[in-house]
């Protein structure tokens, strides 16, 4: 029979009680990130729908009225009783439109307080021509077989459309569409898009690396060539050597082909392509493209640092480029093909300043040396080095390179603080 | 001569009866808080009554399952005038997450006039004391009407 | 030999009940004249009873009355005489007025049995039996009126024989009650080997003087013969079975009345036969036996399933008060004592009677099966709490009063001896009054509280004959219990008196001086013991004060409408108006009977268990307990004197 | 006639009587809440919070369940009040005892009279037949037997020792005047040596005879949804709660006459000070002295009932019943022999 | 030799409160009580005696100072308490044949409905 809190009792009796001494008062707020009444930006919608979808308690409704002019006159009401305040939608609301203040005071007598609405007119698409505004037709099953010249244009409905031409069917929009509303097919060739699940959110287009697909508000694009018919033409057994004479041209099947002149298997493009389709042996110099595997999506192309492979729509390389060491001294590179403007990857040493000889001489193997006197041993050449074919020791003070790794990128020379290297 | 008297402390000392009709335990739990030393709620007089027959406010938490429905009813009607009913979270007042569910019954006010509403899935206390404050206002404008 | 001299009452009163009896066994066959025959005679006696009150009580007189004029001759008194002094005619007052309101009460509630006529002669002979027992001055006698109780009581108890354990209780009874009446038959025996006369004036003179181990073996027979009477603790199985299978003016014979009988036998014996009571072992005797039948009766009702056994079990325990009193050999005790029986008599009767009319009614008294009644019979619900109120001591009533005068008796004994043992008897005394309490609300609230059930449905109220019998006696328990001066000053004050005047009885009986004569140094003193109360209660002033509050109460209450209440008018009950069952719909759960004090039971349950076995129903386990009492009775009595 | 039938009126209505104790016992009630919950660090309600309820209730409405006795239902509150503010009448403060009811009861009757109360609420809860009820009535009737037998042996050891020690005939005294007076003369009870373990039990019986916090099984909100009040509304409610807070101040009021009797007298005499005479100083030293009453009466229930509320959890009923026939009789048995072997 | 007869009467009597005590049998309990009951007949008998006193039978005119009666007041008790104990077998007769008609069965330890 003990009794515990005798002691607290006591004490408490003259303390000061811990009370909030809370009164009602509207001007109260939660804490910072407190998740409380609802306030719709109706400017910011887009419509997507995409919030009703995730709400658990499906709190949110909307009404779409055709205004005099044609436009989506839509209300969106957001029924606080009803809702969880888990801020799903706010989350999934790729423009914000959502937004839950702190405000903690949602005291209803009548069902209308909880309501929270705001309407928006959506602009309908402003030029049209009559026949060409498709009342939503049945989803483009096959690509619209490409007649030359069309102009392919963005739908209205905030839908995606391809632009069969450019598309390679590497299926990338298909993986990254959060509704799963695409069906690519690489085998045949097949782009479908699912009406009524598709959100219209834009992430294909984003995702797709040839910019296949048009959002509203892209610019139309006219097809410029001809487009490869969509049967491919049989595989091309792979070049292993390149052929006798003067020119390599690239293939018209989309896939790469290998200028092995200039080629110093680094492997780099065997490690980039997305779909894991070509084999680089260092040792014996070989490349090999895995020709059902590629997708044509031209990464290995960019990531080539000699520029040793071709993707359709590069000139033809003269073959018989020296073929020892290509690189010109310290001369830049032909100019690059005329690059999409999507993040390349850090652009490569164009800008590689002529160096002052030194008493110690570059290499003339385009592979970097070091400089002993101004080295400080900082080991960040070895960081940067993409391939890691530098050593640095910092306390033993040793520098050495890997030559058959080095692919003389020349990061390292980039990089180097005291600018001890020298390439 | 003690109308008045009578009518003023009906405001003063709200006696709530806590019906849960199957609810998480969330809005219980946030309501029980809300007399606990950091908020008490008896300083403005409420407590919590051991049987319909002495309470003033019904708090009815969950959102009321079919097998619920007719003791949640029986239980308000055995409630005293003047009575008022608070609904506390959003499951009673619309179902919330589990509407359309086979065993859910609907919101309360299909069945039985609800005086305040506190919404918010978990209102916060001082939200509950908001709510129940409301309710003892309502409560007065109820005792005034009532010829006894 | 006019026949309004009071000499000539006491002998009239007892052979009217004998003549009422005889004659019903000739005109009894319709049922008019039975009934007026038996009302006739309890009510004539009744009257006597009333008229001897005068010249006995207030003018302090004894009628010493012998049969056939033999008066006592060269000192041996031959004939039989009747000797009423203050004591016996306050015991006879009691009886009449139990035996007229249980005659009043059975002539409806014996209408549905058959064979009535003998019930009333049974009837009549027991009431006959107690009145001779009571008013009787010759040892001899008082046995021969004990048998003649005995057998209408063993009759009466098996007279519905289809009632389960009526036979049973009746042969248990008659088994023990003759193991009593032949002890008490050798006890007066040895006294006549003694003192070779059976007048009991005249036993007094000599009895006392004479010290040996006839005489205390005597004692021991007679005070354990007296005691199966008074069904006291070793006998009370007996009263038990009895109780709950005679019906109910008959048990409120047997507990108002027969009960009575053994305490008056024990009196005469330890005050005048034997004159024992100041010696201090003997009052440690008496009061043991009183609180010790007094604790475990009342603990057994507590586990009674059956109205009428907790009924039955509480008069013992009532008696157990009854003993404890008069065996502190004070004045004050002793008033107290025969104030107890007095109301004793009164309330139980009441109970018993409402006991009967739920039987009536229901059909059974078990408290399991009964519930709501206060709904169909209000009338006997007021009667059964005004009954409840008087026996557990709630004080307006007159329980209260006489528990209240046995407190203080006790605790002034314990004060004045300054032995601590009297102050346990008097906690004793007031656990077991709450105790009583607690089980009357158990049978409040299983038999007319809580909720009605199927069985009892069609319950109606009793006819009038039978509430107006309760009815009267309800109105003795109030009155008794708001003046107990009053009643002080003129029945209980008088009978304690004359329990301390053995010379003016002896003197009565044989002539003046005859006691101081025979018995010389040591004739018991005759001082008068004034009864002085230390308490103060004034029953009247607190229920005047009581009404007023009450008044000034009920006018706000009705001032701010306290009755404007709302109640179900539909005869289906609406949701608004059923019981609170947590949302539930209504259910029949009538909490009652077992259900009751599991507090209390679970403490003592160990005590429970053991009390239950040793009640163990067979015949002879009783008689064993009869056997051994007697034996302890006899060890004690060769020690003590 | 009419004069002194006018002041018994006076007494029975507003001093001693209904309005003094209407007005004292729920002030005594509030001030038990507010303690408790400041003891739990909560800030409580107000000190009037049971004239609102009191009055919240008689504004509310009376459902009379259709299972349930009417007139006992309505009346059983109503008897058992006016049955407590009678018994208020008769504890003497300090000096002032009203003559009228001077010789109307003594100790045990006062103890007989703490019954009826319960019997009231008993019956109360039993009319209205729910079995919550029933389950609560059981509990209440077990907590009554509980609390008898150490308040009979406190009485008695009190009696004992001031009859002993004014040499009384009979050496026992029951009449409360006597032993408030006998405390004024030498000293309050709770002094004696011998009879210190007695106010330690009776301070122990006040919650259990009140049904306060710890022994509350018969009124158990959470379990049997306020046992015997659970079919009461409205106004009968009122009444009953109204009854146990005057049947707190009347055991607090009662220990205070009991054992802390001499210390009105010490203000008696400061009027004397102050140059007041007769019938003015009389009436003064009388509000002094039931000021000095309801302070020693809050100390007490802070003490006895409140300290005891905020610190320990309900007791199961047959826990509650061995713990008053075994702990707390010990200690009054304690006193009660050393009271008797003169002590 | 009167010794004797009290040896007597208290051996029945101790013999009848055997029989009833430790006899499970109801007609055996019925034939100890009247046992006893004789026993103390015995007992009121032996107390009347004088020894060499006639019985006390006498017209009026005989009675003279010698003559030497035993005591007759114990026999006229006797009569009584005869007369009482054969009420008391008739009584529990009739009781024991009610009984085994009712439970079927003599044993005491089966006649016990009521208890506890």
């Amino acid at each position: 029979m003990d009794f515990p809190f005798i002691k607290e009792a006591l004490s408490q009796l003259f303390s000061k009680p811990s009370c909030q001494m809370y009164v009602p008062d509207k001007t109260k707020e939660g804490a910072p990130n407190y998740r409380g009444r609802i306030v719709f930006h109706p400017d910011k919608c887009i419509n997507c729908m995409m919030c009703e979808r995730v709400c658990s308690g499906n709190a949110i409704t909307h009404v779409i009225e055709k205004t005099p002019e044609g436009d989506d006159k839509v209300t969106r009401t957001f029924y606080l009783g009803s809702c969880t305040f888990c801020a799903t939608c706010m989350d999934f609301c790729g423009h914000g439109a959502i937004e839950f203040t702190r405000d903690y005071h949602m005291i209803a007598t009548k069902e209308e307080d909880l309501m929270v609405s705001g309407t928006f007119i959506k602009k309908a698409p402003v030029k049209k021509a009559p026949a060409a505004k498709p009342a939503a037709p049945a989803p483009a099953a096959a690509p619209a077989p490409a007649e030359g010249g069309k102009v392919i244009k963005p739908r209205d409905d905030g839908k995606p459309v391809q632009v069969p031409s450019k598309c390679v069917y590497c299926t990338i929009c298909a993986k990254k569409c959060p509704a799963g509303a695409l069906e690519v097919d690489r085998a045949n060739k097949t782009w479908k898009l699912d009406e009524d699940n598709c959100v219209g959110c834009g992430t294909c287009a984003e995702a797709c690396p040839k910019k296949a697909i048009l959002m509203p508000g892209d610019e139309p694009v006219t097809e410029a060539a001809p487009a490869a018919p969509a049967a491919a033409p049989a595989p091309k057994a792979e070049e292993k050597a390149a052929p006798a004479g003067a020119m390599i041209s690239p293939r018209e099947d989309g896939k790469p082909v290998q200028v092995p002149s200039k080629c110093v298997y680094c492997t780099i493009c065997a490690k980039k392509c997305p779909a894991g389709a070509l084999e680089v042996d260092r040792a014996n110099k070989t490349w090999t493209l895995d020709e059902d595997n590629c997708v044509g999506c031209g990464t290995c192309a960019e990531a080539c640092p000699k520029k040793a492979i071709l993707m359709p729509g590069d000139e033809p390389v003269p073959a018989d480029a020296p073929a020892a060491a290509p690189a010109p001294k310290a001369a830049a590179p032909a100019a690059p093909a005329p690059k999409k403007e999507e993040p390349a990857p850090a652009p490569k040493a164009e800008e590689k300043p002529a160096e002052p000889p030194k008493p110690v001489q570059p290499r003339d193997d385009g592979r970097p040396v070091q400089d002993p006197s101004k080295c400080i041993y900082c080991t960040i050449c070895a960081r940067k080095c993409p391939v890691g074919a530098l050593e640095v020791d910092r306390t033993a003070k040793t520098w050495k390179l890997d030559e058959d790794v080095c692919i003389g990128c020349g990061n390292c020379y980039e990089v180097c603080p005291k600018k001890a290297i020298l390439l | 001569m003690f109308k008045k008297l009578i009518e003023e402390s009906t405001g003063k000392s709200p006696w709530l009866f806590h019906i849960n009709a199957g609810s998480c335990n969330g809005c219980d739990i946030e309501l029980v808080s809300v007399l606990t030393p950091r908020y008490d709620a008896e300083r403005l007089g409420f407590k919590l009554a051991g049987s319909p027959r002495h309470a003033d406010i019904v708090v009815v938490t969950g959102p009321i399952t079919q097998q619920s429905l007719p003791r949640v009813l029986r239980s308000i009607e055995q409630v005293p005038d003047p009575k008022c009913i608070v609904t506390m979270g959003s499951c009673p007042q619309s179902g919330n997450v589990f509407r359309g569910s086979y065993s859910v019954a609907g919101p309360l006010s299909k069945y039985v006039h609800v005086d305040v509403d506190v919404a918010g899935c978990t209102p916060k206390p001082e939200a509950v004391i908001d709510g129940l404050y409301l309710a003892t206002q309502i409560l007065q404008e109820k005792r005034k009407g009532m010829k006894k | 030999m006019n026949f309004l001299n009071p000499q000539h009452f006491p002998i009239f009163a007892i052979m009217l009940y004998f003549l009422g009896a005889f004659l019903i066994v000739l005109f009894g066959k319709n049922r008019a004249a039975r009934n007026c025959i038996a009302f006739l005679a309890t009510g004539l006696a009744l009257t006597l009873m009333i008229l001897l009150v005068k010249p006995i009580m207030i003018d302090g007189g004894i009628i010493a009355y012998w049969m056939g004029s033999r008066v006592p001759a060269g000192g041996y008194a031959i004939g039989i005489a009747l000797e009423v002094d203050a004591l016996g005619l306050f015991f006879g007052l009691l009886i009449a007025t139990a035996v007229f309101v249980s005659c009043l009460y059975s002539f409806s509630y014996m209408s549905e049995d058959d064979n009535e006529p003998q019930y009333y002669t049974l009837f009549l002979m027991l009431c006959g039996g107690v009145m001779g027992l009571v008013l009787s001055g010759d040892l001899f006698n008082m046995f021969i009126m004990v048998e003649i109780l005995t057998f209408a009581a063993v009759a009466l108890t098996a007279f519905r024989n289809r009632v389960t354990g009526a036979l049973e209780a009746a042969f248990k009874y008659l088994v023990v009650g003759c193991i009593g009446s032949t002890c008490i038959l050798a006890g007066t025996i040895i006294l006549y080997q003694q003192a070779h006369t059976l007048n009991l004036a005249q036993l007094a003179t000599i009895i006392p003087l004479c010290k040996g181990t006839n005489v205390s073996i005597a004692f021991a027979l007679l005070f354990i013969g007296f005691c199966t009477k008074a069904f006291i603790v070793p006998f009370h199985p007996l009263a038990a079975d009895a109780h709950g299978a005679a019906p109910a003016p008959v048990s409120v014979l047997i507990s108002g009345v027969l009960t009575k009988s053994g305490i008056y036998g024990i009196i005469r014996l330890a005050y005048f036969l034997f004159q024992t009571m100041n010696l201090g072992t003997m009052q440690f005797w008496l009061v043991f036996l009183g609180s010790v039948s007094m604790f475990v009766c009342v603990t057994m009702a507590l586990a009674q399933h059956d109205f009428k056994r907790l009924l039955a079990f509480h008069s013992i325990s009532q008696i157990g008060y009854v003993l404890t009193a008069i065996g502190l050999a004070t004045a004050l005790g002793a008033s107290a004592g025969l104030y107890h029986a007095m109301n004793h008599t009164l309330f139980k009767g009441l109970l018993f009677l409402t006991a009967g009319a739920v039987l009536h009614e229901t059909g059974t008294t078990d408290l399991g099966k009964l519930g709501g009644l206060s709904k169909k019979m209000p009338h006997t619900t007021v009667l059964f709490l005004i009954g409840a109120a008087s026996i557990s001591g709630i004080p307006p009533f007159n329980g209260f009063a006489s528990k209240w005068l046995i407190y203080q008796a006790a605790y002034e004994k314990a004060a004045e001896t300054g032995n601590i043992g009297f102050a346990f008897v008097t906690i004793v005394a007031l656990v077991t009054s709450t105790l009583t309490l607690a089980s009357f609300v158990k049978v409040t609230q299983s038999v007319f509280f809580g909720q009605l059930p199927k069985e009892c449905e069609n319950a109606k109220e009793v006819s009038f004959g039978m509430r107006f019998a309760m009815g009267i006696l309800a109105v003795l328990c109030t009155v008794t219990g708001l003046f107990p001066n009053l009643v002080q000053t003129y029945l209980t004050g008088p009978a304690a008196k004359t329990l301390f005047h053995v010379t003016r009885y002896i003197n009565a009986m044989l002539g003046e001086g005859y006691a101081e004569s025979a018995m010389g140094a040591s004739a018991p003193e005759a001082a008068t013991r004034t009864i002085e109360i230390v308490g103060v209660w004034n029953p009247v002033n607190w229920l005047a004060l009581l009404m007023i509050a009450l008044l000034a109460i009920c006018i706000v209450a009705i001032a701010s409408k306290y009755d404007a209440v709302r109640e179900n008018k539909s005869e289906k009950v609406e949701a608004k108006y059923s019981l609170f069952y947590g949302g539930e719909d209504t259910v029949f759960s009538q909490v009652g009977g077992g259900d009751l004090f599991w507090g209390f039971k679970h403490n003592w349950r160990h005590y429970f268990s053991f009390m239950h076995d040793l009640h163990s129903g067979i015949v002879n386990d009783y008689s064993l307990w009869a056997v051994i009492a007697l034996a302890l009775a006899m060890v004690y009595a060769l020690i003590v004197l | 006639m009419i004069l002194d039938a006018l002041k018994t009126l006076i007494y029975v209505l507003i001093f001693p009587g209904f309005l003094f104790c209407f007005l004292t016992g729920l002030l005594l009630a509030g001030i038990d809440r507010k303690l408790v919950a400041r003891m739990q660090k909560r800030v409580g309600p107000p000190i009037l919070q049971p004239f609102y309820d009191f009055f919240k209730l008689c504004g509310k409405q009376t459902i009379v369940p259709a299972a349930a006795n009417k007139t006992v239902f309505l009346v059983a509150p109503l008897l058992g009040l006016a049955a407590l503010v009678v018994l208020q009448l008769f504890i003497p403060v300090f000096q002032f005892q009203i003559p009228a009811f001077a010789n109307v009861a003594d100790l045990i009757v006062i103890l007989y009279l703490l019954l009826i109360p319960a019997v009231s609420i008993i019956l109360g809860g039993a009319s209205t037949g729910s079995p919550y009820a029933g389950i609560g009535l059981s509990r209440e009737m077990v907590t009554v037997l509980a609390c008898e037998l150490p308040l009979v042996l406190v009485l008695l050891s009190v009696g004992r020792s001031v009859g002993v020690a004014i040499g009384a005939k009979e050496g026992i005294t029951f009449s409360l005047s006597t032993i408030v007076r006998y405390q004024l003369e030498s000293g309050s009870l709770i002094c004696k040596a011998s009879l210190i373990p007695a106010a330690i039990a009776f301070l122990l019986v006040i919650p259990g005879e009140t049904g306060n916090h710890p022994f509350d099984a018969a009124e158990a909100e959470t379990e049997i949804c306020e046992g015997m009040l659970a079919e009461y509304s409205g106004a009968p409610l009122g009444v009953y709660k109204l009854s146990h807070a005057i049947k707190m101040l009347t055991m607090t009021s009662l220990f205070v006459m009991l054992f802390f009797g001499g210390i009105g007298t010490g203000i008696g005499n400061l009027v004397a000070l102050i140059g007041l005479t007769g019938g003015a100083a009389a009436a003064v030293t009388m509000l002094l002295d039931v000021l000095v009453l309801f302070v020693l009466c809050v100390i007490v229930t802070a003490v006895g009932i409140s300290f005891v509320h905020a610190v320990t959890a309900r007791l199961k009923i047959e826990q509650i019943f061995k713990y008053y026939w075994t702990v707390v009789s010990a200690l009054a048995l304690l006193s009660l022999v050393l009271v008797w072997y003169g002590l | 030799m009167i010794t004797l007869n009290y040896i007597a009467s208290f051996f029945l009597i101790v013999l009848g409160l055997y029989c009833i005590v430790m006899k499970y049998n109801l007609v055996k309990t019925v034939i100890g009580l009247s046992i006893m009951d004789y026993g103390v007949n015995l007992l009121i008998i032996t107390i009347g005696y004088n020894p060499g006193g006639t019985a006390p039978i006498f017209t009026a005119g005989e009675l003279q100072a010698a003559s030497y009666f035993v005591d007759p007041i114990p026999q006229a008790l006797t009569l009584t308490s005869i007369v009482i104990g054969a009420c008391v077998t008739a009584m529990s007769l009739s009781l024991v044949m009610k009984l085994k008609e009712m439970y079927g069965t003599l044993d005491t330890r089966e006649i016990r409905r009521l208890r506890g």
